[in-house]
């Protein structure tokens, strides 16, 4: 991980506040109150998952965090300070939509943060291969977007995540269009590498199991005005097994989850 | 709010574009006689407006620039589009076109007057000669800027290749068609003005030729002030098409 | 009958009628002299037309990197940025509505009639229609790849040549064709008008003394140019076919290339 | 009635006028035929309209004709227009001190290579033995150039020459009209078709044309206004365009007189030390079959 | 349900027949052998899913079924003729990714395929609302997909789908960015229009909850290359319940294909 010299030592690397945000969309019909009041705190080396209904501003709130927009109202400070702007030292994104460079190959496409940063050819290239490795696509690094499938897409597109390396990683929906049994690995993969590196990792999922698996808390959203309705802290032991899942513990907190989901559905 | 704004600042760029020609020719830093200043050329402009023969030329013009656009549009785009659908069509033909395109056009100029004589036939004709190239080169590549996915989910639902034409093609190619439009009916006033200095008996481009040849630049300036006009209206016409049909571009 | 052996009949028709029209009196000489005649005219000045090229290609090989390396440059700028573009764009393609081959012999006063002008004149000739297509051309962007890039930290510089630019490649592709050709034309209408020098200057000068085989074998050599610069562009083209992908020109390309591929080298 | 179609070579120049003049007189008419005026944007061009069929009966330079007739173009001369290059100047800045000997070395403005002004300052080179540069700059660059100083000297056509010298811009260092050896420089040209088919109208538009010379030179004042408007130019320019070149222009326009082929001559070896190549003999070109008879107004 | 011109007496509209199928990509680099000698038979009315681990060929298959790609080797009939070409009235798809067209709004694509047949103003509106209220947009018709959260263009896109009304439906991962309650309820949403209007539909899902929930048959297809190496009968009874998740029989299906993804993903 790269040093920061942004952050003050009162506020350690990785730290999310959130105060009272709220987000407008103007369109030309009308006004969308995307998001109202939203408050959050996420202390470093967390593992959060949002969940919520689709259309609840999920997306929206990632994009904030990420400096990819800006709230209407309210802050935010990533590591202590605002974020005005996106900065990859600070925050990495995984888009919902995979988002890859049609012109460029599946490694390319992983290289290019690294390339931005001006990371030496070779040295860009071994991470690019080890991250398209832990995504199941070994061997697949010559091809284009077009060349792949849905699901192999969005893989390079968390491959391309995982290689900026920066404190606070925010995932949008980056195991929706994957198979179960490669989510599983994934998701373990991404524990062991959050572990690893003490990152702050928010995450939004749909599979309340995923969410409740993969966090240390769970902050459930509601709809037309997005709210936090829920915040849950998922007490089950590191690491997590396939065994929890069917334990009391876990079937309590997805029921907890899974009652709000559908009330706001 | 901001479209105010930004009307305001163009008109400020607009009036201190201005301000500077008058500015330059006033205090002699260009020589008056090479370039008179802003009012004395706008003073002209009014007066050439008021002369009926010039009124007339300008309409005579106008008739040919826009008959002329309204020909080779229509050709242009549809044997671009031919050319970007069909595979066979365009090995044959592209690379042709491409290269007609790259000749200076003004060189066919005592061509038009062999085949059309001097008259409104051989204005048209070269004016839809110094267009129709650029409209089939935008076509094309506007055609070929089109996402496949839309095509497909077009294929998808059955359109037939008249409905894909106007229902993805048209839309999603939008911007760079209005460009090559703007583009287009730039090439198309030069080849018709062109054309009026080659040979004419009236039209504005005539005028224009005989001002330049007797230095007289007040007329001059006003005359191709007088053609930037019809010019910009037609692109602010292209325009206001465009932001009513962009509004979804963010 | 493949597209290529086609077009290679459609040439030498169109070579066969330049000989047999005016032989066969046709087409009055003074018009259009026979191809043969032509190229006797310029070989027999071999020594001048080589000398006119080498001015005309000068002036065109800078004019061409002003025009298309500055005209994609900035119009891949403006066209990124939303204020710049709303503001300027409109002016910039009125700008280009007032008929400068008007004003040309008034711009060489300052300008002077050696090559500079005709540099100047071509450049602006060419630079507009290639800024202009590109920055239209990077509207039909998808923006979530911007937000991509920017969300990776990626600059504004590294945001215009690693994702602007390359995104919009078909359309630069076709800014870089109208404007390269524009130059070619720009060069050689103001060499026509004014000059004493190079390959227009020689058209002209030709064409006020009804020497036409002359004044063709001038225009056999902006044939002969437009040809070297439609080879040019083509290889560019082939070299930028796999920025395309997911568009219909890639999709062109790749074929294209699979085909090629497939087939023996011969 | 039968239209001829008359192609002119500029507006600013005095065949226009005579064109003009007669249509205004109703001369045409008179003769029972129409005419329909065409301006070109230079002799070259005229002469390249003639050959295409779009006009009839042009002015243009005589050694176009010698030219064309090479080129497949077959016309003749049929009314001599014009001995001499009148209101043609070479004129410096009236702040500069050169003469026409300073010249050498020096960079002179024509309007095109090849073109009358060429064909002049060529001819001042060798009548002067002195060596310049002939700096292309088309028409509408002469002045311009000259004023800012690109070059030390121009060719400059009238009504020009006499504008710039009127303001005090300019002034004359050489005046072609009295310099240069009296040459048939321009004529009334036709096809040789157009002459076999129609002699009827060629007869009847020369007629017009110097019918119309005739009522100039009879009518200063209303030719003076007709000048003013015409150029759009003040009427003092435009009396001096009319004392200075229409007074001067051939009267009979025959092409029957002693002088004529020698003339004619005289114009041609000009031409070909411009550079025109492959020209034939004076008397290839020369057509007598017609006398000009002045319409009466 | 428009009447169906070509099919013949003996295949009854809706009938799927894929023979020895094989898909082979020329890329830059090699041949993909993306699909191997796949048979299978749907027939007219079955709810059929198709799973597989990412990258196995399954919207290659369904592309085929659709006539918007031609097998490499092998034949496809739809309801008993060939499909050389996208045939609306016989075959629909809702694509994995939701392709809207942006400068469409909501409403107007939805309404597409329906301009595509002329079909009369009123009409065409009313049908894009009673579908885009299925999906449950009802409210944002206006509104251009730019302006619309991941899961709701992809309900934009279904609804797109189930507009058009053809004999066959082939759907890629239609749910895949929804929260599991809208999931719930458009599956069953989907089922009562299936059990409405007999269609086959062919559905391609990696939640293997959701394949057995919804099918007739489970299709469970292996990767590189693309074969089939099962092919389930669900015989739960209908109308499908919640409380089926939590029985044997349900667990047993999945398991069993579970056990399958498990080897090959
Ligand atoms: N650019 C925009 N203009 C107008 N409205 C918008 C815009 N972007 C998002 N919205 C609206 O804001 C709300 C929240 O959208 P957001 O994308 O954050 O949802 P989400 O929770 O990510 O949903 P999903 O799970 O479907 O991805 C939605 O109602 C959406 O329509
Ligand atoms: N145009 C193409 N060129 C080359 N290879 C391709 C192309 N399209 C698909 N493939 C390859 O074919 C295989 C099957 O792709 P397909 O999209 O059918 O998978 P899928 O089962 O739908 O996967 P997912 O669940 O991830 O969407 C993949 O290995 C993919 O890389
Ligand atoms: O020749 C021109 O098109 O300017
Ligand atoms: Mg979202
Ligand atoms: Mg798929």
């Amino acid at each position: 991980m790269q040093p920061l010299a942004n952050i003050t030592p009162l506020k350690p690397a990785g730290a999310i506040e959130v105060r009272n945000v709220g987000q407008i969309f103007k369109t030309t019909t009308q006004d969308v109150i995307a998001l109202e009041d939203v408050s959050l705190d996420v202390k470093p080396g967390r593992f959060v998952v949002l969940v919520g209904p689709s259309g609840c501003g999920k997306s929206t709130l990632l994009m904030m965090m990420a400096g990819l927009r800006q709230q209407t109202s309210g802050t935010i400070t990533i590591s202590g300070a605002p974020i005005p702007e996106p900065d990859p030292n600070r925050v990495g994104v995984v888009f919902q939509e995979a988002s890859l460079f049609p012109w460029l190959t599946a490694e390319e496409n992983v290289e290019f943060p690294l390339a931005l940063r001006r990371v030496a050819k070779s040295e860009r290239r071994a991470k690019a291969q080890d991250a398209l490795k832990l995504v199941g696509l070994d061997g697949f690094g010559k091809r284009h977007p077009h060349e792949l499938s849905g699901g192999m897409k969005q893989r390079v597109s968390i491959a391309r995540g995982l290689v900026q390396d920066p404190p606070v990683l925010l995932m949008d929906e980056p195991f929706a269009a994957l198979d179960e049994q490669t989510r599983m690995t994934m998701g373990d993969e991404l524990l062991r590498i959050w572990a690893a590196t003490g990152k702050t990792v928010v995450f939004v999922t749909h599979s309340l199991t995923e969410a409740v698996y993969l966090a240390d808390e769970v902050i459930v959203m509601s709809p037309r005005p997005g709210r936090i309705v829920d915040h849950l802290q998922v007490s089950l032991p590191r690491p997590r097994t396939y065994e929890m899942l069917s334990g009391d513990a876990f079937g309590t907190l997805r029921d907890r989850i899974w009652r709000h989901i559908r009330k706001s559905a | 709010m901001r479209g105010l704004g930004v009307k305001a600042a163009r008109i400020a760029i607009v009036v201190a574009l201005f301000a500077i020609w008058e500015i330059l020719s006033r205090s002699g830093i260009v020589n008056p006689r090479l370039l008179p200043s802003a009012s004395d050329t706008l003073a002209t402009l009014g007066e050439l407006l008021q002369r009926a023969s010039v009124r007339k030329d300008l309409a005579v013009t106008a008739t040919e620039v826009v008959t002329a656009f309204a020909l080779a549009v229509p050709v242009g785009a549809l044997i671009g589009f031919l050319i970007a659908e069909n595979r066979y069509f365009a090995d044959v033909a592209k690379p042709l076109l491409f290269f007609a395109f790259s000749i200076p056009k003004s060189i066919f100029l005592p061509m038009f007057i062999l085949v059309f004589g001097v008259g409104f036939a051989q204005k048209v004709g070269f004016g839809f000669f110094s267009t129709i190239f650029i409209v089939i080169m935008s076509t094309t590549t506007a055609v070929e800027s089109v996402k496949v996915e839309h095509l497909t989910v077009a294929r998808s639902y059955g359109a037939t290749p008249m409905q894909t034409a106007f229902r993805v093609y048209l839309p999603s190619m939008l911007p760079v068609l209005l460009e090559a439009l703007r583009i287009s009916m730039i090439f198309n006033l030069t080849g018709v003005i062109l054309a009026e200095m080659y040979a004419s008996r009236d039209g504005i481009g005539h005028q224009i030729a005989t001002w330049g040849e007797n230095f007289q630049m007040k007329q001059l300036l006003a005359g191709v002030l007088m053609i930037a006009v019809i010019a910009i209206a037609f692109n602010e016409l292209v325009r206001w098409v465009e932001t009513r049909c962009s509004h979804w571009r963010t | 009958m493949t597209a290529a052996t086609l077009r290679r009949l459609i040439v030498i028709g169109l070579i066969a009628l330049w000989e047999l029209l005016p032989r066969a009196g046709l087409i009055p000489e003074l018009f259009l002299p026979s191809l043969s005649s032509t190229l006797a005219a310029g070989w027999n000045e071999a020594g001048e037309y080589g000398h006119a090229l080498a001015v005309t290609l000068y002036e065109v090989a800078i004019s061409m990197a002003f025009a298309c390396g500055g005209g994609i440059l900035l119009g891949a700028i403006v066209g990124s940025l939303p204020r710049p573009r709303i503001l300027i764009m409109p002016m910039v393609s009125s700008l280009y509505a007032v008929p400068l081959v008007i004003l040309y012999p008034v711009f060489t006063v300052w300008l002077g009639i050696g090559s500079e002008s005709k540099i100047a004149f071509a450049s602006i000739y060419g630079f507009l229609p290639t800024m202009l297509a590109t920055a239209a051309g990077i509207q039909t962007i998808d923006p979530q790849l911007l937000l991509a890039a920017r969300s990776m930290g990626a600059t504004l510089s590294q945001r215009l040549v690693r994702v602007i630019i390359p995104a919009a490649i078909p359309t630069v592709l076709s800014g870089l064709r109208v404007g390269g050709a524009l130059v070619i034309v720009g060069v050689v209408v103001s060499e026509m008008l004014i000059s004493s020098a190079g390959i227009g200057y020689l058209i002209s000068r030709y064409r006020t003394i009804l020497d036409s085989p002359h004044v063709f074998a001038g225009v056999l050599l902006v044939l002969a140019m437009a040809i070297a610069f439609n080879a040019a562009i083509k290889w560019i083209e082939r070299k930028a076919a796999i920025w395309q992908t997911g568009t219909r020109a890639g999709q062109n390309a790749a074929e294209e290339i699979s085909t090629t591929t497939l087939q023996p080298a011969t | 009635a039968d239209t001829v179609r008359i192609g002119l070579p500029t507006k600013t120049y005095w065949p226009t006028t005579i064109a003009e003049t007669a249509v205004r007189q109703k001369l045409f008419e008179k003769e029972g035929i129409a005419a329909e005026l065409t301006i070109y944007r230079g002799g070259a061009e005229t002469f390249e309209a003639m050959a295409a069929g779009a006009a009839d009966v042009i002015l243009d330079a005589t050694s176009l004709v010698s030219a064309g007739r090479k080129k497949g173009v077959n016309s003749k001369v049929l009314a001599s227009a014009a001995t001499g290059y009148y209101g043609w100047q070479l004129m410096t800045l009236s702040k500069s001190t050169l003469g026409v000997k300073d010249l050498a070395g020096k960079k002179v403005a024509i309007t095109s290579a090849g073109s009358g002004s060429d064909l002049l300052a060529l001819w001042t080179q060798q009548d002067k033995k002195i060596e310049f540069t002939r700096v292309p700059v088309g028409g509408g660059g002469l002045v311009p150039n000259l004023l800012a100083g690109n070059v030390d000297a121009a060719v400059v056509y009238s009504p020009l020459s006499f504008q710039i010298s009127k303001s005090g811009e300019a002034r004359t260092i050489l005046d072609f009209s009295k310099e240069v050896p009296p040459n048939l420089a321009a004529g009334w040209i036709a096809l040789d078709k157009y002459v076999q088919d129609k002699p009827q109208m060629v007869q009847k538009t020369l007629n017009a044309l110097y019918g119309a010379l005739m009522f100039m030179r009879a009518n200063k004042d209303a030719s003076v206004k007709l000048i003013t408007e015409l150029y759009e130019i003040p009427a003092e320019i435009a009396a001096l365009e009319y004392e200075n070149t229409i007074l001067k222009l051939e009267t009979d326009g025959s092409m029957d007189g002693a002088k004529i082929p020698e003339q004619l001559q005289l114009a041609l070896d000009m031409a070909k030390a411009g550079g025109m190549k492959d020209l034939g003999p004076a008397a290839e070109i020369i057509s007598t079959q017609f006398k000009p008879v002045p319409t009466k107004p």
